[in-house]
């Protein structure tokens, strides 16, 4: 399932959801991002006030919906859940959570993962983070680009 | 063809969206881009560094050489940094 | 923090408290085990009614937290939880829940998965499972003990 | 010596716990459990596959060759299968 929303969510609600009458689930694997106070940009960390996601709708949709979909079919998984946020948003606040379900539990890490890992370099998310009144656009980090590649296969 | 910018692409440019009627010449992802650029400062500003760029032709992503038409929606953003 | 508890947990209460006020935390990776209605004894699944785990007061406690000190040494992070349930439970019941908040995704992510494949072979529970009113011991399952080893230093 | 058995080793035996004094050259856990094996049916059958049994000393996991002291507190029990 794909969520792409202003308001924020209830962890324990929404995979109590996901796993509502799956009694065959034995456990989920769970990744939840929060805004931090203090982000390194070029490596020197800078307080942060607040931060604007801005996204791209449509677009969001279709490649969340990818994600999971190639996530069910390289991961025995029984359900699967991604919300992720957009709009303005302070440290603290959370951002986007990933969720799998397996009846095995390294598969279940694994799926949970890899959704992030391609989120982050595939979802059509930009962050604009406010500091003293100035906004900058946060630059994409090749670690993350990086962490994608692990899971490439040829 | 509608137009789509999205982060400082859309704040140099200063359009979030906008529909544009190209030469046929303009044939490709990469073609648009350097039609754009000489639409402008803030244009040329955008497009400057085109590696620092991503397009997206239809809402999946696009290489340069990407092939486009009339009726494609495509859009202009840096790499993605969500999550 | 380790919580050994028959009661049930809250587990968006418990990630909002484990980051309260620790804005530094960018993301935790969370594991939840749930009661499954099937289960597989001996390769067969069987339909079960409910389920009792007994545990070892005192020591489990202490495996808990050598597990969790283990990861904290193994992994830079910011914040860790093990929760772990007693008492009788139905299909569908939370039993346990681990979590781990790093900088590094990958870091929160492999710590909390060592959490769960460690206390899996080391945390002195025992399962009793209920089918038609007869109660069985769990054997203890071989791929638990091999997701351990995988984690062992040489 | 405190001794506390888990499981089915607390099904076999019938007890969850009790206090024992066994004699000196009882020196290891191997030791206990001989000893314990010979006390009645009940023990010889929660003590009749050493391989299937795990033991803690003073609330750690301990070998068959651990040694043991009178004020320790000494558990018995299955593989666990807790999480």
């Amino acid at each position: 399932m794909i969520k792409v929303q202003a308001e924020d969510f209830d962890i324990g609600a929404e995979l109590a959801a996901l796993s509502e009458g799956r009694h065959e689930i034995g456990g989920l694997a769970v990744f939840v991002g929060l805004v931090r106070a203090k982000v390194a940009n070029d490596g020197a960390p800078a307080a942060i006030d607040a931060m604007t996601l801005e996204h791209y709708p449509g677009m969001t949709e279709k490649m969340l919906a990818g994600i999971e979909r190639e996530a069910q079919e390289r991961w025995p998984l029984s359900a699967s859940l991604i919300i992720h946020r957009y709009g303005r948003l302070v440290p603290g606040d959370r951002i986007v959570m990933t969720a799998c379900a397996s009846a095995h539990r390294h598969a279940a890490f694994e799926a949970c993962e890899f959704l992030m890992d391609w989120l982050k370099t595939k979802a059509p998310f930009w962050k604009l983070e406010e500091q003293d009144g100035e906004g900058a656009w946060v630059d994409a980090r090749d670690s993350d680009e990086a962490a994608r590649k692990r899971w490439e296969t040829s | 063809m509608k137009l789509l910018y999205f982060a400082w692409v859309k704040t140099r440019i200063g359009l979030a969206e906008e529909e544009v009627d190209p030469p046929a010449e303009v044939a490709t992802v990469g073609d648009l881009m350097t039609w754009l650029a000489a639409r402008g400062p803030g244009y040329a500003a955008a497009f400057a560094e085109p590696e620092r760029l991503r397009a997206a032709v239809n809402q999946d992503f696009a290489q340069m050489a990407a092939p486009i038409s009339q009726s494609d929606e495509v859009a202009f953003f840096p790499p993605v940094t969500g999550g």
